[in-house]
């Protein structure tokens, strides 16, 4: 790692190094502005990663907008870690999709191990006890060692993360296309169970109050993943290579129940975790949210590696850490739960009434921004969209009607596509039945837990095929939304929501960005109709290698809420000499 | 009957073992953290599955290692009850509680589904509750349930009938089919399968709730021979 | 400051499934001379100068870092300097 | 014959948490002299003489045997009795 310290703001602005940090130089110049000055070398890391797509959307925000988040009883729209929707009783579901796309192509097994710790940190830190993990793949052609590689180790750390942390995985989906050689696709979603009374935003409010750094200590992985994530994968990841992530997930096991010990103290104020961006996200988005600012000394954080400077530590994308905020006079009752589960948490820095993000290292200023810049006023582009071209090819070409001789032959070939395939291979190594509330395990359309203490259950299910998506994106989308409801509805529940995952090329490509738009406007339509809204989501763009876009993969996770058991519907038949009915046209 | 399910850091089937117990068969039971407890008046530990300490080393090996084993050695002494299921178990034998060790499944991938099993003891006070080689079923979760035991304690598990569980259809490589096994002195059992997941119809199977039932049934017994 | 290397090592007789699954990788790459695998688990210690030290770490291992049933292990012990 | 043993260990920098949770362990257990660890993993290979043993073992290690993402390895040859 360079010594950033002797890096002056003029030569960040002469050999314009904001552009390998992932700044434009009209970005840059927008920096400047903002600060009245030349932004010093951390400050402009700090920049470039929250004004990343991952951090900011800027790309995807004027289409995230059409879709539909309101309804009765969404509690919680996006904006916070996940989302909320109600359930009754004065109980919620809490739950989110998340990519780890470019990491698992780097590093299968850690790549996929840390998309699930991240999702987990998502639903805990609103104060819900996750109850189910489900994920979305994606590979190329399973003919080839890469993707076999690709395929069994992202298997084996989402397996090795969820089962150590005691959540169960309950479904999914794998499905296999050129389109993903080098790029899979990792999607994770968590869903969480909690009482309204518990939810937790992620907020600093009130000035004086303490911040409090919690979980593992910080050392150089990851740095630059949010901006990594936001470009295209080349044979220059190979440089990146040291920056990988290491998942703790026994760490997070602890996490799980000290953060969870902590939402029902009134001295919490607000916890987020530190994914994306880690240190510098949690803190700025807190701030931000709260019409706050915050004040940090990176003296106090703990550090794993020596030597660490500032640009590293604001950067790294150590997991397994939050951000609390505590109110003034009450840290050691909460410093106290986390020890009891050998967790370390400290105090590095307090809210202020004036809203900006000052961070300080060795008796020095080392970044000063005002905390609206790096959230609220990041850029929005409107991309140019333009109809894919393929797309007029195919219109025009004739309807093909197989001929099927065999049909025998022909079922037996279908079966043994590695996408339609049974993929018990793939969930045997998933525990589907910790927490036992798996009413129904993998396997089946839609998988369903039950809630203990009431007759209710919830129904999920995760949808996309992404072949209609390409073939016509807007009703590709709708497909990928109602293929979704119905999968919740055969098992019995009702569709209270969904969240989706967006996974497409490059957006600067206006034929990728007509696929984002038309897709994401089949969706709302068809969320609109079902009643179901958007709740949570994330977007993962960039998605290529070699020049060629994947498939656009706007994977949809939905959950749905069974009244009662007796409602339970199981999706395979049930005994012989019952009749077979065929619905729809 | 009071039972303590003890918890270790990365033990994640501790609430479901004190959901059996407590929610469907309405028994007295504490979570205990392995931390500063004292079990001096529990009547029966419980070791739950899961990844105590990340199952960093070898799965089991760093609870076996903490300073709470003193108290389950010597409540094992007093002749009292032990169950470890699944990392429980693990944490057994590497406290040498019981013998042998586990190695990696033979698939080396982790595995989870319902297995049937045999019933081969059906005289010992976790297992009275069910029928001489009944058949049960109950789920496994593992990646480290691979038994390995050498030949001359194998043989003198199998004289001394302290095979209480047997795989039907071995999945994990496990010397002599072994899903569970008792200590000599008959009161600490240790095994692979989940009894604590199947103890309710809805998720596929109560075959577990006849052990939890019989090791109450014969505390009840030899408590009230005592009085 | 002395840094002290353990190898652990599956006892004879023990079966290594990962071992095995190994070598048919290597076969398959075309690494057809390896005739056997054995596979273990190395931990470095590093550890405060002491006269007792091959003591202290033979301790170590029997308490926690082997598990005689079925590991065995050896160890070495190397002068490094204090970083 | 010969008998190669190598040492697979995370690159620095890359966490080890199984080695933080050890030492943990160690020091619950009185070892408080053990100031760090690093966990890694022990591979032994019997292989057929040849004159370019080096060669293939470091195609074996970098094809299969570690990840060089994240780690790093090195091996040494003894020559063995064939058994
Ligand atoms: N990655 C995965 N993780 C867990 N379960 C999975 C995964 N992929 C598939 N499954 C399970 O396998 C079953 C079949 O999946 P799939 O072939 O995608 O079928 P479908 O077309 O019905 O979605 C589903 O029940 C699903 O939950």
């Amino acid at each position: 790692m360079p010594l950033t310290y002797n890096i002056s703001p003029e030569k960040v602005e002469q050999e314009k190094l904001y552009l390998g940090m992932g700044l434009s130089d009209e970005e840059y110049a927008k920096v400047k502005h903002i600060l009245q000055r030349r932004p010093n070398f951390t400050e402009t890391g700090i920049f470039s990663v929250m004004w990343s797509e991952h951090c900011s959307y800027k790309t995807s925000k004027p289409l995230l907008k059409k879709f539909p988040s309101h309804g009765p009883h969404v509690l919680q729209g996006p904006g916070e870690g996940a989302g909320v929707v109600d359930i009754g009783d004065g109980q919620a579901v809490v739950f989110k999709v998340e990519s780890h796309n470019h990491p698992s192509a780097v590093e299968p097994y850690q790549g996929a191990a840390t998309g699930v710790g991240g999702i987990i940190r998502d639903v805990f830190s609103m104060g819900a006890r996750p109850v189910a993990l489900m994920n979305s793949l994606r590979f190329g052609n399973l003919a080839t060692g890469r993707t076999k590689y690709l395929f069994q180790e992202v298997v084996h750390g989402i397996a090795g993360y969820g089962n150590c942390v005691g959540v169960p995985t309950v479904g999914g989906e794998v499905q296999f296309d050129d389109s993903y050689e080098e790029n899979p696709l990792v999607n994770a979603m968590c869903v969480g169970l909690i009482n309204h009374d518990d939810i937790q935003k992620g907020v600093a409010s009130g000035a004086g109050n303490t911040v409090i750094y919690a979980g593992a200590p910080t050392g150089r992985d990851g740095i630059h993943g949010a901006t990594f994530a936001s470009d295209d994968l080349s044979d220059e990841s190979d440089a990146d290579r040291p920056s990988v992530q290491v998942g703790d997930p026994f760490m997070e096991k602890l996490l799980i129940e000290a953060c969870l010990e902590v939402s029902h103290s009134d001295a919490l104020v607000g916890m987020q975790d530190m994914g994306a961006a880690g240190l510098t996200s949690s803190a700025s988005e807190m701030a931000s949210k709260a019409g706050t600012g915050i004040t940090m000394n990176l003296d106090f954080v703990p550090q794993r590696e020596q030597d660490m400077n500032a640009y590293e530590l604001m950067l790294s994308e150590s997991q397994e850490r939050m951000l609390l905020v505590v109110k003034q006079g009450r840290e050691q009752e909460i410093i106290n739960v986390f020890e009891k589960y050998g967790l370390q948490a400290v105090t590095v820095g307090e809210v202020t009434k004036e809203k900006s993000f000052l961070l300080k290292q060795h008796g020095e200023i080392v970044a000063n921004i005002p905390v609206d810049a790096l959230a609220e006023e990041a850029p929005v582009y409107q991309m140019p969209a333009k109809e894919a071209a393929y797309v007029k090819a195919f219109q025009q070409m004739e309807h093909a009607v197989p001929h099927v001789g065999d049909h025998t032959a022909m079922l037996k070939q279908l079966l043994q596509q590695p996408t339609i395939a049974s993929k018990e291979s793939v969930y045997d190594q998933y525990d589907s039945m910790v927490q036992t509330n798996t009413v129904v395990t993998p396997g089946s359309d839609s998988a369903v837990i039950r809630i203990k203490g009431t007759d209710k259950a919830l129904a999920i299910t995760t949808d996309c095929n992404s072949r209609y998506i390409y073939l016509d994106p807007k009703i590709g989308g709708r497909i990928a939304v109602a293929e979704a409801a119905r999968n919740i509805v055969s098992s019995g529940a009702r569709p209270l929501g969904l969240t989706d995952g967006l996974n497409f090329g490059n957006p600067t490509n206006p034929e990728v960005f007509w696929q984002m738009k038309q897709s994401v406007e089949g969706m709302s339509e068809a969320a609109c109709i079902l009643k179901t809204p958007v709740v949570s989501g994330n977007v993962s763009l960039y998605n290529q290698s070699n020049g060629r876009s994947i498939f656009p993969t706007p994977v949809v996770g939905m959950v749905g809420l069974i009244e009662s058991l007796d409602h339970l519907t199981p999706s395979f038949f049930q005994e012989p000499g019952d009749l077979i009915y065929l619905i729809g046209e | 009957m009071k039972f303590a399910v003890i918890v270790f850091p990365g033990s994640n089937c501790d609430r479901d073992m004190y959901y059996a117990l407590h929610d469907v068969l309405g028994m007295e039971a504490d979570l205990v953290w392995y931390e500063h407890s004292n079990l001096e008046n529990y009547d029966a530990i419980l070791l739950p599955g899961g990844f105590s300490y990340g199952d960093y080393l070898r799965s089991g090996a760093i609870a076996s290692a903490s300073g709470v084993m003193q108290q389950i050695k010597a409540h094992a002494e007093a002749g009292k009850p032990v169950l470890g299921v699944c990392n429980g178990f693990q944490i057994l034998l590497e406290a040498g509680l019981l013998p042998g060790a586990m190695l990696p499944n033979k698939t080396l991938s982790f595995m989870c589904h319902y297995e049937a099993l045999a019933v081969a003891n059906h005289e010992t006070s976790f297992t009275t509750g069910f029928d001489k080689g009944e058949i049960i079923h109950l789920p496994i979760a593992h990646g480290d349930g691979n038994y390995f035991v050498d030949d001359a304690t194998l043989s003198e598990l199998k004289k001394s009938n302290r095979i209480v569980f047997t795989y039907t259809n071995n999945p994990n490589g496990s010397a002599a089919d072994i899903a569970g096994i008792i200590n000599s002195q008959g009161n600490v059992l240790g095994m692979m399968p989940h009894p604590e997941r199947a103890v309710e119809k809805l998720l596929g199977s109560d075959d577990g709730i006849r052990l939890f039932q019989s090791m109450i049934e014969n505390w009840r017994v030899a408590y009230a021979a005592n009085l | 400051m002395k840094k002290v290397i353990i190898h652990i090592m599956p006892k004879q007789g023990v079966l290594d499934p990962q071992g095995k699954a190994i070598q048919t990788s290597l076969s398959a790459l075309g690494f057809s001379e390896v005739e056997d695998i054995q596979t273990g688990k190395l931990v470095e210690l590093f550890v405060e100068d002491a006269e007792n030290i091959d003591e202290r770490v033979g301790e170590m291992c029997d308490k926690l870092l082997a598990n005689p049933v079925m590991e065995d292990y050896h160890f070495a012990v190397e002068e490094v300097a204090y970083t």
